[in-house]
């Protein structure tokens, strides 16, 4: 028996705890804890992707039965988001080293304990321990969030927290109910007895869990918390959140409609989804059209990407599913960059009238956020193309083509933006003075810039690769 | 040639794939690309922007040789990118706008391609570029016709290369709409009313030509009326039309570069392209006016030149139809109106106030590329077996003949001898009508910002009204569900 | 539409939930806006244990000649759920100290007056 | 108004919409009747566990993980209220109450620490836990705080030990998790690790449970007492 499973969460934990330790005796060990931490994860993640047969595998904590304890479950879709967790977080992680203060000793301790409990939470088969670990992340993400301790920032992280506690109670209210109702919390049980809940309550239970989840997705009409908190945060953990942390809700809406329901209430599910995610595209790149600010650009296209990821889910086809892992895993690499590359270009004030030119300071950062940014828009030969092109393709096989019009229109919609954007960050009327850039981060950047082309280019590995672990969800 | 195949997702993806429509771009695109790059690099003298040079026409030779459908968008936007990187740098120090507004449409172009493939992909399962579904069809069509700058979707052209330094314009011009043309000519060569609207136009545009005063707008004009004559081509829906058609691509991506470079010299010069400040260049720049008057001869379709073939060859196509004949005899004049009043203003006319005092005949650098178009034009125009047998495989009829000498005289005779009659009225005309036009798109993209604006106002409300939408959503759900 | 029993727990904790959520929605004070969330969270508390527990039922505490106990797992539920929402809290508040430290007001309409 | 007439619809539609719902919900009893999980628990509880009070089994044995979680999540707050008002790390207040009540506040604490580490060391045999210990003695630290001013408590336990205390609790916690895996069992293994069930209701019996009760204990302790001194601390810039 492997202990896997729980050492991938327990390495961080570890790593939250004893980093306050080690500060105690010196700030200068810093950069080896948490390149140790990072070798660690990714060789431990690597052990368990890629270390066993790819089947279901179940780790019983304490040994306890299924029903009676909590089970782990890792099977092919927690391994895809554990590998994009352990790059998304990795890269944001070393990118830290050369963005945040060495003295910043909580925001390592946060950040590790926000690497746990997004394991924990693509992890877990249990209903009650996926709320502790969505609590868990939500908690260690609000600080991070208002780490410059300004107003503005403070206010974001504030109205997050508003938004995600409310959606906290929403899950929380779902998961009673499913346990008053069936009187078990392991989640593959549940998906099992669902349909024998009563008409009304199950309405209630999906309802909540979806609009729940919805607001940690960010989905228009639930997004209205993520502008302010991924743009007032510094470069890494925007990174983070838009490239990661929103996603772990998205595992969590995939795991709605394949274990807790049946039959009438998927067709609904996929009408819900698939309509929101339409609404949110549109909506999302209007939002960042109208922003004056590049931070904020990049947050509401996030929630339009968002809606991309989503629209996979509500196309509900073998192809659909592919599209949104697909677009899950682009989206990290590219959103991640542009983040990245936009912090290395500048430092502090993002609205459009101080970002003039600035990319010119720095001419390898701006190419790789172009880069990044071409991949969002959505054009080859990047990675962003690549998945658009299979939800388009899903779309139109699944006889729905107008959401393929919906990604067309949010390509050029995005292409706007997007443009307006660079004319910005090139302009050569304003005279700048080069940036220099530390090799860590200029690393970090460059990882992320050719993961993009990466997308493109061994899309036809990835999704070969993907498409078992869908065809194992369908 | 040279091919290569590389698996997406289990669609193979051909590239380098030449076949007797896509020969004559590859022809034309290759022969240009050398003076184009040499005039711009001595235009320009900048490392980064010929880098971005070559990149853009690989690309554009990867569209034209694009063996399936995705590697022909991917080339596609590839283009589209590297252009609009080139005219943003380019017109950077003016005008930001330009290159913003430039890209915009054509990542419609984009989207709309993108569409229109994936309708097709997912319907026939193939990357095939032939038989192509009709729900496909409007938005390959619209991405076409976008790219190849036809009314009403022209206005980009006048925008983007009226302004930009003769020295992109130059590689640009050569390039971006011809792939258009080609994607027209691929996808939907049996279109019915391509002919119309090709002659349309070509009237209009040059109608639209002769109310300009900036040089580089007057040529933008034109390059949209000579695509409006290979549509016309395309349109007469014959294997001679469709070789009328490359011919004229290939003598318009000639006479074209060589009208810009002439133009982008006269400019280097005066520093102005206003045609109203200029006259009397002949004494001090006679051999650019040698290869205008190539141009000028061979743009309008006078023998020996390379555009009376190509012209002459697109009327036996058109032969049939006397509407269509008639309004490219119309749109002939009005070129040969407009360039002999062009050559006439600059060149010839003596304006003792006008500004070039210190010009002088161009360097050797630019002379060269102009003088070795201008040899292409003349040289493929008297031996024009040489391009007929090289371009295309049908046998095109006699062109020398006494019949299409004439012909081709008369509208030119024509419009010289009515260039001081009517072109104030025309001019009156196309500014007051048309000219508006090309400030409705800027205004346009605005709008969209506009839009943009609206809706940030609208979704990012205070805290407790989102909370309320929240709320409601929820009730919504619950209340909805069957 | 409703079965035979409507637990009178339940009009509470429905109750309570729709104050603490009338609050949120409605106050402006941040404060309040805090207490609505904790007196949402609260009612959650109660349906959870009173899920646990029929009339009649000891404490799950075992000893002798006692047959029915309550239902454990909720309960052991509920103490999870209180500490996550003390976390919560108590973060909540520091933020709302912190925005009261910058802005000098904890009223969500004076912070956006001055924020203009 | 407006909003508040709207919101009162709306809410009025969700809570008929929620009582529905619950109103569908089986009873309590009958739930238990069927489900694995209560009834395994409720037969097999003391023999599996050793633990008298059942709550405590199921929230540290069978599911210890949901602890760790929790556990992790005071951890967080701690940190991210530390995180928050960084930079402002100095004692306020020397002053404090009258004499009157310092003096029976010490009287008081010793008591009040030793009902602390009762709650939290009789946990699995009597209604009671880390937490609940824990926050005994955290409350300990708030009364000398208020009594004694901060400046008092700054120095009598200051940040550093608290934060020694509280990632030592943490790490407790994880290294008597792997010692089921040790011994060749799974993470958080009690009784099926070698962990001593001894007899049900006495001190040493439940295994690892008043183990991982101190841990919890010192670390909720030592978090909630950061928290408190952290918000009360004056803000220096």
């Amino acid at each position: 028996m492997s202990h896997l499973p729980v050492m991938i969460i327990i390495w961080p934990l570890i790593f939250a705890f004893l980093t306050p330790l080690v500060d105690m005796v010196s700030l200068r060990y810093r950069k080896h804890v948490v390149i140790t931490f990072v070798v660690g994860q990714l060789v431990l993640v690597g052990l368990l992707i890629f270390g066993d047969s790819g089947g279901t595998t179940y780790y019983p904590l304490g040994g306890w039965a299924p029903e009676i304890g909590i089970v782990m479950v890792v099977d092919g879709l927690s391994r895809i988001f554990i590998m994009l967790i352990a790059v998304g977080t990795s890269l944001a992680m070393l990118y830290s080293l050369a963005d945040i203060p060495d003295k910043e000793s909580k925001y390592y301790v946060l950040f590790g304990i926000l690497i746990a409990g997004m394991f924990g939470l693509v992890l877990t088969g249990d209903l009650f321990n996926l709320y502790v670990f969505i609590e868990l992340t939500s908690l260690a993400s609000f600080p991070l969030v208002a780490i410059q301790r300004e107003g503005p920032a403070v206010r974001a992280g504030l109205r997050y927290m508003i938004f995600t506690v409310l959606s906290s109670l929403m899950v929380l209210l779902s998961i009673i109910l499913v346990y008053g109702a069936l009187g078990t919390l392991n989640m593959e049980e549940i998906g099992r007895q669902l349909v024998s809940i009563p008409h009304e309550l199950r309405v209630l239970i999906l309802a909540l869990w979806i609009v729940g989840l919805g607001l940690k997705v960010a989905v228009i009409p639930l997004h209205s918390w993520l502008p302010p908190a991924h743009a007032e945060a510094k470069s890494p953990v925007s990174a983070l959140l838009s490239g990661v942390l929103i996603k772990t809700g998205l595992y969590m809406i995939i795991r709605l409609p394949l274990l807790m329901s049946q039959g009438k209430d998927e067709m609904m599910i996929q009408f819900i989804l698939i309509n929101i995610a339409a609404v949110t595209i549109i909506g999302g790149h209007l939002l960042a059209l109208g922003q004056r600010d590049v931070k904020r650009v990049l947050a509401c296209s996030s929630i339009a990407h968002m809606g991309y990821i989503v629209l996979g889910l509500g196309i509900g086809s073998l192809l659909g599913l592919v599209g949104t892992l697909f677009h899950a895993l682009n989206h990290m690499a590219m959103k991640s960059g542009a983040f990245f590359s936009l912090g290395q270009m500048v430092k502090d004030h993002y609205d459009f009238d101080s970002v003039q030119g600035k990319g010119r300071g720095a001419p390898w950062m701006a190419a790789v956020f172009l880069i990044c940014c071409i991949s969002l828009i959505g054009l080859p030969p990047l990675g962003g193309f690549a998945s658009k092109w299979i939800l388009g393709m899903a779309a139109v096989e699944a006889g729905q083509p107008i959401y393929a019009g919906v990604i067309a229109l949010g390509t050029f919609l995005s292409g706007l933006y997007y443009a307006n954007i660079f004319r910005i960050l090139l302009n050569p009327d304003v005279s700048v003075e080069s940036v220099k850039t530390r090799w860590l981060s200029a690393g970090v950047v460059g990882v992320t810039g050719f993961l993009c082309v990466v997308g493109f280019f061994a899309a036809t590995w990835i999704t070969d690769l993907i498409k078992i672990v869908a065809i194992g969800i369908l | 040639m040279v091919s290569f195949s590389f698996d997406f997702m289990g669609y193979p993806l051909l590239l380098g794939q030449v076949d007797g429509l896509s020969m004559p771009f590859v022809v034309a695109f290759s022969v240009i690309i050398v003076p184009a790059l040499w005039y711009s690099f001595a235009y320009h003298r900048h490392r980064n922007q010929s880098i971005v040079s070559v990149l853009f026409f690989l690309c554009s030779l990867g569209t034209v040789t694009a063996g399936d459908l995705l590697s022909f968008l991917v080339f596609w936007e590839g283009m589209m990118i590297l252009s609009a990187i080139l005219i943003a740098v380019d017109t950077g120090r003016r005008d930001l706008r330009i290159g913003y507004r430039y890209l915009v449409v054509h990542v419609i172009a984009g989207a709309s391609l993108f569409l229109g493939v994936i309708i097709q992909v997912s319907s026939t399962n193939s990357l095939d570029l032939a038989g192509l579904v009709p729900a496909a069809l409007p938005f390959l069509i619209l991405a076409g016709v976008i790219k190849a700058a036809l009314i009403p979707f022209h206005f980009w052209v006048p925008d983007a290369y009226g302004q930009i330094s003769p020295g992109i314009a130059v590689i640009l011009t050569a390039f971006t709409t011809k792939v258009g043309v080609y994607a027209i000519a691929r996808f939907f060569p049996s279109l019915s009313g391509l002919a119309l609207l090709g002659a349309t136009v070509a009237v209009f545009a040059v109608v639209m030509a002769l109310g300009q005063r900036h040089l580089r707008r007057v040529l933008s004009y034109h390059l949209i009326g000579q695509i409006g004559y290979m549509v016309a081509g395309i349109g007469a829906l014959s294997d001679i039309g469709v070789a009328a058609a490359s011919l004229h691509m290939f003598s318009g991506v000639m006479y074209k570069g060589l009208l810009f470079m002439v133009a982008g010299s006269v400019l280097y010069q005066m520093k102005t392209d206003d045609v109203g400040h200029m006259g009397g260049l002949i004494r001090k720049m006679p051999l650019t006016f040698v290869a205008a008057l190539v141009g000028a001869a061979s743009i309008s379709g006078l023998p020996p030149f390379n555009g009376y073939i190509s012209k002459t060859a697109l009327k036996i196509a058109l032969q049939g139809d006397p509407v269509i004949s008639l309004l490219l005899t119309v749109a002939a004049v009005l070129t040969a109106m407009s360039f002999a009043k062009l050559l006439w203003d600059i060149f010839l006319r003596e304006k003792p106030q006008c500004e070039g005092g210190e010009a002088r005949e161009s360097p050797a650098v630019l002379l060269i590329p102009m003088l070795v178009l201008a040899g292409i034009c003349l040289g493929t125009g008297i031996h024009y077996p040489l391009l007929t047998d090289a371009l295309v495989e049908i046998s095109i009829p006699p062109i020398y003949s006494v019949g299409s000498l004439w012909e081709s005289l008369y509208p030119v005779l024509l419009g010289v001898v009515l260039v001081p009659i009517t072109a104030i009225k025309l001019r009156h005309l196309a500014r007051r009508g048309l000219h508006d036009l090309d400030f409705v798109f800027p205004r346009l993209i605005e709008g969209f910002t506009q839009v943009g604006r609206v809706t940030r106002n609208t979704l990012e409300g205070h805290l407790q009204t989102q909370l309320l939408i929240v709320t409601a959503f929820l009730v919504f759900l619950i209340w909805m569900w069957p | 539409m409703w079965g035979e029993i409507v637990d009178f727990a339940y009009w509470v904790v429905v109750g309570l939930f729709l104050i603490g959520f009338f609050g949120v929605l409605t106050d402006t004070n941040l404060i309040k806006i805090a207490i609505g969330l904790n007196i949402m969270e609260a009612s959650l508390l109660l349906l959870l244990v009173r899920l646990a527990f029929s009339p009649g039922d000891s404490p799950p505490i075992v000893s002798e000649g006692i047959l029915n106990y309550a239902d454990p797992v909720p309960q052991a539920l509920t103490l999870t759920a209180i500490v996550i929402g003390a976390s919560t809290t108590a973060l909540l508040l520091s933020f709302i100290i912190k925005t009261y430290k910058y802005y000098g007001s904890v009223d969500l309409k004076e912070i956006r007056r001055m924020e203009r | 108004m407006i909003r508040k007439s709207v919101a009162l619809v709306i809410l009025a539609i969700l809570g008929l919409l929620v009582m529905g719902g619950l109103a569908e919900l089986p009873l309590p009893a009958e739930r238990m009747s069927e489900s694995v999980t209560s009834r395994h628990i409720l037969s097999e509880g003391v023999s599996d566990t050793g633990a008298v009070n059942l709550v405590t089994a199921v929230l540290f044995d069978y599911r210890g993980f949901d602890t760790l979680g929790e556990a992790t999540v005071i951890f967080a707050a701690a940190a991210g209220v530390v995180l928050l008002f960084f930079r402002h790390d100095l004692p306020t207040s020397r002053l404090g109450l009258s004499s009157l009540a310092k003096r029976s506040i010490m009287v008081l604490a010793p008591f009040v620490f030793v009902t602390g580490l009762y709650i939290v060391m009789f946990g699995h045999v009597t209604p009671g836990g880390g937490f609940q210990g824990g926050v005994v003695w955290a409350t300990l630290t708030i009364l000398l705080c208020i009594v004694y001013g901060t400046a008092f408590e700054w120095r009598f336990i200051n940040t550093r030990t608290k934060t020694l205390l509280e990632s030592l609790g943490a790490i407790a916690f994880i290294l008597l998790g792997l010692v089921g895996i040790y011994r060749g069992d799974f993470f958080l293994s009690n009784i099926a690790a070698g962990f001593r069930a001894g007899v049900p209701g006495e001190l040493t019996s439940g295994g690892a449970i008043p183990l991982l009760n101190l841990a919890i204990g010192l670390k909720v302790a030592a978090g909630l007492a950061l928290i408190f001194y952290n918000m009360v601390k004056k803000d220096v810039g």
